[in-house]
């Protein structure tokens, strides 16, 4: 509710959080099937918001308790001054390059010429959001890989209409997450280039977010947020087949797609180091205007 | 000349009417059911027609959706209501009250371009609850609409009319509720038949975007999964109830607008 | 009742025309003048003006002693666009009824003074109608009902039988007599018909073309009571119409440029209308139109 | 009678006042907007003050040739396209009931369809470049415009469209003659209400697949979570509404002035 | 040239208006008709399905020996709207312009016409105002201009004259007659002035009321050559006239049920109008319009 956690009957505290219905946000849901905010006082509401940066606002103004939102952006409304502080991991990378490893790649057309990162500058790439932590982390790909980030183009498309893109050539690549991975690689796409796993080590991508508020007025809440959200993720990293069946109430993935989509890490510890790394590569591409507090932002 | 057939010709009977109109939709059909078939677009990124209906009347089976439905249509009617009610009050008053055209012309030109989407943070602030915001984002939009509309159709009252009414001494009252009411009611009839449209569209793109329930957020959450038939499904859903509407302001229209040259030069001639 | 004093007004399109130059004349309370004159000489003009629909440019008109500045109250116009002035979204009945609603006139008694205005105009039957369900005719009768069911005290009428067959005229002009003696309904009528200008009026004021002025302001001075039969045949009757028509002729005359080919013929063959004798007998000529 | 009351009104004093009539209200409106943010500061609602400075920074520089120039040269192309087929198909529409009884349950259909839905398609059918944008611009002003002519052309006087017949008036005379004049107050007010559906959709179509332009802009800075600069963006909208609205009411002008005389010449003194 | 059989026409509004019960006449080319009635008898509804402009709902209508589905080419009509008529986006000189570019009458030629029938009206003058600029005797006139302007075959005019002053309204009788002799325009005029009606005419048809019927069809036997002073002082004239008069009071008092007070006074009183001698001689009546 927009008056803050209420102290609902039996001592439940009722929150309202913001997060998108993606594959990422599955502990979120996890630990509300499972009981797990429930074993920690807590009654949650969970709304469906379109982009991570549509959950900052509702924190800031009180309509949503906690939010979801990749490190970038939260890096950014930091900087601009937002009172947000992290309290849980999100979603991580699982750290691994090659097909089928991890949840998020670059996909080419079958018949391209491009084969690594290296072969990226010089062509068109569909990110969801410009000036991001997609961008951003292709650049630090392709530097590692000792090609030229200059000479990288980007187009921005929304996820969903990626392959049809790629397909009509569009684009010469496209860079996509799970479910539209498998999708379209089914559709004859090549895996070339995993930038989360070969930019950084063991990426955090996104994570669970409050206002300095909240954390201010009901430091116990967010505690207990912060327990029921990590005993969540401890057990959606053990339990994939939980998360599959889970993915298949609150998202519309075909089923045929949810078994053999590649499942993100949810590690319950922020790896503060790809923080700052995060963080300075997006400081390097001009996205942060100044080197950022990470400390101000993570618990 | 088809004017000459429509005077002259018998009248359309409203069974005949409808036929023609299913012919259309029929037409649509069967092109969008061709285009994927025929593989002029990949069938994986536009389905066949059939492939979508089928889809529909599945979802139709959905209660949940039945449940989305009533919510958009809720903020829909609400904020249509509302901003046709402002808009009607406010155009009206613009002309009544002299210099008022002029004092508001430049500020209602710059506020009309403003995209409804980007008052969005604005809107979470002020109202913070889902209703609340996605009326201010339905009401902001169709607003425009319906007033502009007004703002013309009061201007086209007819100059003897205008003097008859004042020479009978009517007052302003009477005037605005026999003389420029009647007068703009085409004017704004368009005007809702525009913002009807329009309200619906904020609505499923508030849903959408804010994320309160309603068929807006079920477009979304099937994009999100890469339901691609699903997410046309549900688009044929929008469209359908737009044609909807349309068929019940057109039957108000007949009745409201029974006197005016659009209406009376089709039924009795 | 009605004074105009130097009345000139001027309109602003097409280079300034000036519709009417100077105007004086004034009508008593409970009088029936009518005004004649070329058409395009500023007859229109001039009753919107008294109406207080337009502002004069020069001069100014009094009603009842009060400066017009917009209409005033207890006043019906019959406007010449007779068709455009009738609310085409109601029905014949409504429209009638509009202006006694405003007047306030209770409920009973309106229906009474719709019915009784629709039957003696001979539209009872279309009451239910549209106005543009009527021809045009029927039309012109629905404001001429819309305007004696208001029982006004000052009644305007531009050109109202225009429309109407001879016969369905003459009742309407016996009916206009016939509701001006009952409630002494101070009129001033437009009309092209001389016949109909001195039979109706207790004085004709003739407006000269433009630029324009009164002409003439005649006094007819045929007995009070008339009607269809007698006053007409009245040989008093043929010299004030002759006369009249003759001044008319002499209006149109004076305006100079353009006299066509079919203007000239005009001119010099026709006669007074239907009056076979000619010359008019000693007018009483009335030079201010204050002596009634 | 409001002309025999004022005064005439000396060049000087006319000026002024036209200009307090077009300022006075905005001044008022950004006064008020100035009171609440500094009463009630708020992230998402900064002062006017600073929007304006943000305005500076942000749009004297080289984003007027590189945003705004290409925003507008594609919102006027789509606008006029949208303002030709509105016309076209409205009065194909307006004068056959049967055309008007088999396309309009169609027309509403795709009416009814939400415009950030509908790129995809557009997308699908168009590509990503210019004519997409283009193209969304079209499919949202073409409404209002639309609709109006077909209502416009409906409602042509029965006596007049009688005249045209009677004196062989038709195809394109007849268009150009009667239809269109008859209709053309009705059918200006839908081309001004798709001025501004033209600078809404001329955003959106900038959301997707875009580099460059007004409404990318817009985006980025407030996923950026830079608000003034934001608003400096919205404000660019609105300028650039009301400085289209002002070109249009001059075209208006011309092409309606016999109705604007007319309702003018006789109205004046009410 | 015209052959109207059988002619029925009955609008749907209202529960079914039979505006027209059954009309036969027809018109030779080159002759001059001229149609009476009372109001609201259909006058205009017969006039329009001529024109092709009404479907009627029984019978047909023939011109040049086609049947009427739509205007036949080479017709001009002047409507009793005549205001609503004018398009007023469009100054005097382009409204009668208008049909001649249509006829595609070469521009020289078409300035020549549209001069020559400004002035024929008497409104050189007016040539670059707007119609909503005009008293109403001058939209009048611009309609009757635009008709002769466009030189037609088949002219039909509603009461064109309704308008203007009587002094105007001689003269463009008289124009009509010359233009009708000139280039021997088959025309159909409506009237209510029953002057009018025998001076134009060559034939006068007068409607009943509803039920319409044609209630007589008259030969105008009068000479060819007609002007305001002789023909109207004939006493032939006279006859016609009030034989004319006597058919349509007949034709009104035909309708039951909507005969009011001012109605009654009116049969009672009402001679014809300034017709001393009373009694219709010898008539030639026409029985089925086909004689001439
Ligand atoms: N559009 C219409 N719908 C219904 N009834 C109509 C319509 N037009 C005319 N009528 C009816 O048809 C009858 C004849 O009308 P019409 O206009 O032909 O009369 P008219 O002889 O021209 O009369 P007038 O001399 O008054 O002009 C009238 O009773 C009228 O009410
Ligand atoms: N709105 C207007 N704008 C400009 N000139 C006008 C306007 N209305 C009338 N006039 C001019 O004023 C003059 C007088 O017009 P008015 O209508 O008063 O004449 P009228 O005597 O009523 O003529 P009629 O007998 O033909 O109706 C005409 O020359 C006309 O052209
Ligand atoms: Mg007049
Ligand atoms: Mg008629």
């Amino acid at each position: 509710g927009n008056d803050g956690p209420a102290k609902g009957g039996g001592g439940t505290d009722s929150v309202e959080i913001g997060a998108l219905s993606i594959v990422d946000t599955a502990p979120v849901h996890l630990a509300k099937s499972h009981g797990f905010f429930a074993k920690n006082g807590i009654s949650a509401k969970i709304t469906p918001v379109q982009g991570g940066a549509n959950s900052a606002p509702g924190v800031v103004s009180g309509q949503f308790d906690f939010g979801f939102s990749n490190t970038t952006t939260l890096l950014t409304a930091r900087e601009q001054g937002l009172p947000l502080k992290a309290v849980a991991n999100g979603v991580s990378s699982t750290g691994q390059a090659g097909p089928g490893k991890d949840y998020s790649a670059i996909l080419v057309p079958k018949d391209s010429s491009i084969r690594s990162a290296r072969d990226l500058p010089g062509h068109n790439i569909a990110v969801n959001q410009l000036q991001n932590i997609g961008d951003t982390t292709i650049r630090a790909a392709v530097r590692k890989a000792g090609g030229d980030p200059g000479k990288l183009r980007f187009t921005e498309i929304p996820l969903p209409d990626m392959a049809a893109a790629l397909a009509a050539g569009r684009v010469d690549a496209v860079w996509t997450v799970e479910p539209f991975q498998t999708q379209t690689v089914d559709q004859g796409a090549r895996a070339v280039c995993w930038p989360f796993a070969e930019a950084v080590d063991n990426l955090s991508v996104a994570m669970y977010f409050t206002s300095e508020k909240l954390l201010r007025e009901n430091p116990g809440l967010v505690k207990r947020f912060t327990t029921a959200i990590n005993q969540s993720l401890a057990y959606a990293r053990t339990h994939p087949e939980a998360v599959r069946e889970e993915l298949g109430k609150y998202t519309k993935i075909p089923p045929s797609v949810i078994d053999r989509i590649v499942l993100p890490k949810w590690p319950t510890e922020i790896n503060r180091a790809s923080v700052q790394t995060v963080a300075d590569l997006a400081r390097k591409d001009g996205i942060l205007k100044r080197p950022a507090d990470v400390g101000a932002l993570l618990p | 000349m088809t004017r000459r057939e429509e005077r002259a010709g018998a009248p359309m009977s409203a069974p005949r009417a409808a036929g023609l109109g299913l012919l259309g939709l029929a037409c649509l059909f069967a092109v969008a059911e061709a285009v994927p078939r025929l593989g002029l677009i990949d069938p994986r990124h536009l389905p066949p027609a059939t492939a979508i209906v089928r889809r529909l009347a599945a979802e139709l089976g959905d209660a949940d959706l039945w449940t989305a439905l009533g919510e958009t249509m809720r903020s829909w009617a609400v904020g249509l209501a509302l901003a046709c009610c402002l808009a009607v009050a406010l155009g009206v008053l613009i002309d009544a009250v002299p210099g008022l055209r002029a004092a508001t012309a430049s500020t209602i030109e710059f506020l009309r371009p403003i995209p409804s989407v980007a008052l969005i943070p604005l809107a979470t602030l002020l109202f913070g609850a889902e209703t609340g915001s996605t009326l201010l984002l339905v009401v902001y939009a169709s607003f425009w609409q319906v007033l502009i509309q007004v703002l013309y159709g009061v201007a086209d009252v007819d100059p003897v009319a205008r003097e008859t009414a004042r020479s009978y001494r009517l007052g302003r009252w009477a005037r605005l509720r026999h003389l420029v009411w009647p007068t703009a009611l085409p004017y704004v009839m368009t005007g809702v038949r525009l913002a009807a449209a329009v309200a619906f569209i904020l609505a499923v793109t508030a849903e959408l975007v804010i994320g309160s329930p309603g068929l807006g957020l079920r477009i979304q959450l099937a994009q999100s999964g890469g339901a691609v038939t699903e997410v046309y499904a549900l688009i044929v859903l929008a469209g359908l109830v737009g044609v909807a509407v349309n068929a019940v302001v057109r039957a108000v229209e007949r009745r409201v607008l029974a006197w005016h040259p659009s209406v009376r030069g089709e039924v009795a001639r | 009742m009605l004074e105009i004093t130097g009345l000139g007004k001027t309109y602003e399109g097409r280079g300034g025309v000036e519709a009417l130059r100077k105007i004086d004349f004034r009508v008593d309370g409970g009088d029936l003048v009518c005004v004649v004159g070329p058409s395009g000489c500023g007859k229109t003009t001039l009753l919107k003006c008294v109406a207080g629909l337009l502002t004069p440019t020069a001069g100014e008109v009094r009603v009842a002693g009060r400066r017009v500045t917009g209409p005033p109250p207890g006043m019906a116009v019959v406007f010449q666009e007779y068709g455009r002035s009738l609310f085409p979204w109601m029905t014949v009945r409504k429209n009638v009824e509009l202006p006694l609603r405003e007047k306030k006139v209770p409920a009973p008694r309106r229906r009474e003074l719709v019915e009784e205005a629709l039957a003696a105009v001979g539209l009872a039957d279309a009451a239910a109608a549209h106005p543009w369900q009527l021809s045009g005719g029927m039309q012109q009768r629905v404001a001429i009902a819309r305007a004696i069911a208001y029982e006004p005290r000052v009644l305007l009428m531009d050109e109202p039988f225009a429309a109407v067959d001879a016969q369905t005229r003459a009742e309407l002009e016996d009916l206009l007599l016939t509701l001006w003696r009952r409630l002494g309904v101070t009129t001033l009528l437009v009309t092209h018909d001389i016949d109909e200008a001195v039979y109706l009026g207790r004085r004709v004021i003739v407006l000269s073309s433009a630029p324009t002025v009164v002409q003439e302001d005649l006094a007819v001075d045929l007995p009070a009571a008339r009607d269809q039969i007698t006053t007409r045949s009245a040989p008093r009757f043929a010299e004030l119409r002759a006369h009249v028509y003759a001044q008319i002729k002499q209006a149109k005359g004076r305006a100079a440029g353009d006299r066509t080919a079919g203007d000239r013929a005009a001119e010099e063959s026709a006669p007074p209308r239907q009056v076979p004798s000619p010359a008019p007998r000693d007018l009483k000529r009335k030079t201010d139109g204050r002596t009634r | 009678m409001s002309a025999a009351g004022t005064r005439p009104a000396g060049p000087l004093r006319r000026a002024a006042l036209r200009l307090l009539r077009v300022l006075g209200l905005p001044v008022l409106l950004v006064l008020g907007w100035w009171i609440y943010s500094v009463a009630e500061p708020t992230f998402y609602l900064p002062t006017p003050g600073r929007v304006a400075g943000a305005f500076t920074e942000v749009w004297f520089s080289a984003r007027i040739t590189e945003d705004v120039l290409p925003s507008v040269g594609r919102l006027l192309t789509g606008y006029a396209l949208a303002g030709l087929l509105g016309v076209g198909l409205g009065v194909a529409i307006g004068s056959s009931r049967a055309l008007r009884a088999a396309a309009e349950p169609v027309l509403e259909f795709f009416r009814a369809v939400p415009p950030p839905v509908l790129v995809p398609l557009i997308t699908l059918l168009a590509g990503l470049d210019t004519t997409m944008k283009v193209l969304v611009i079209v499919s949202g002003c073409v409404w209002p415009v639309l609709l109006n002519t077909v209502e416009g052309v409906r409602a042509v006087d029965e006596v007049l469209a009688d005249t045209g017949r009677c004196f062989g008036l038709r195809g394109p005379a007849r268009l150009r003659h009667l239809v269109l004049p008859a209709a053309s107050p009705q059918i200006m007010a839908g081309l001004r209400q798709a001025l501004s559906i033209g600078i809404i959709l001329m955003v959106i179509g900038e959301m997707f697949a875009s580099t460059s332009g007004i409404g990318h802009t817009v985006v980025l800075f407030q996923r950026g979570f830079a608000i003034p600069e934001m608003w400096s963006g919205i404000v660019v909208l609105g300028l650039l509404g009301f400085g289209f609205s002002l070109a249009f009411r001059a075209a208006e002008r011309r092409i309606l002035a016999w109705h604007l005389a007319r309702g003018e010449e006789r109205g004046r003194h009410a």
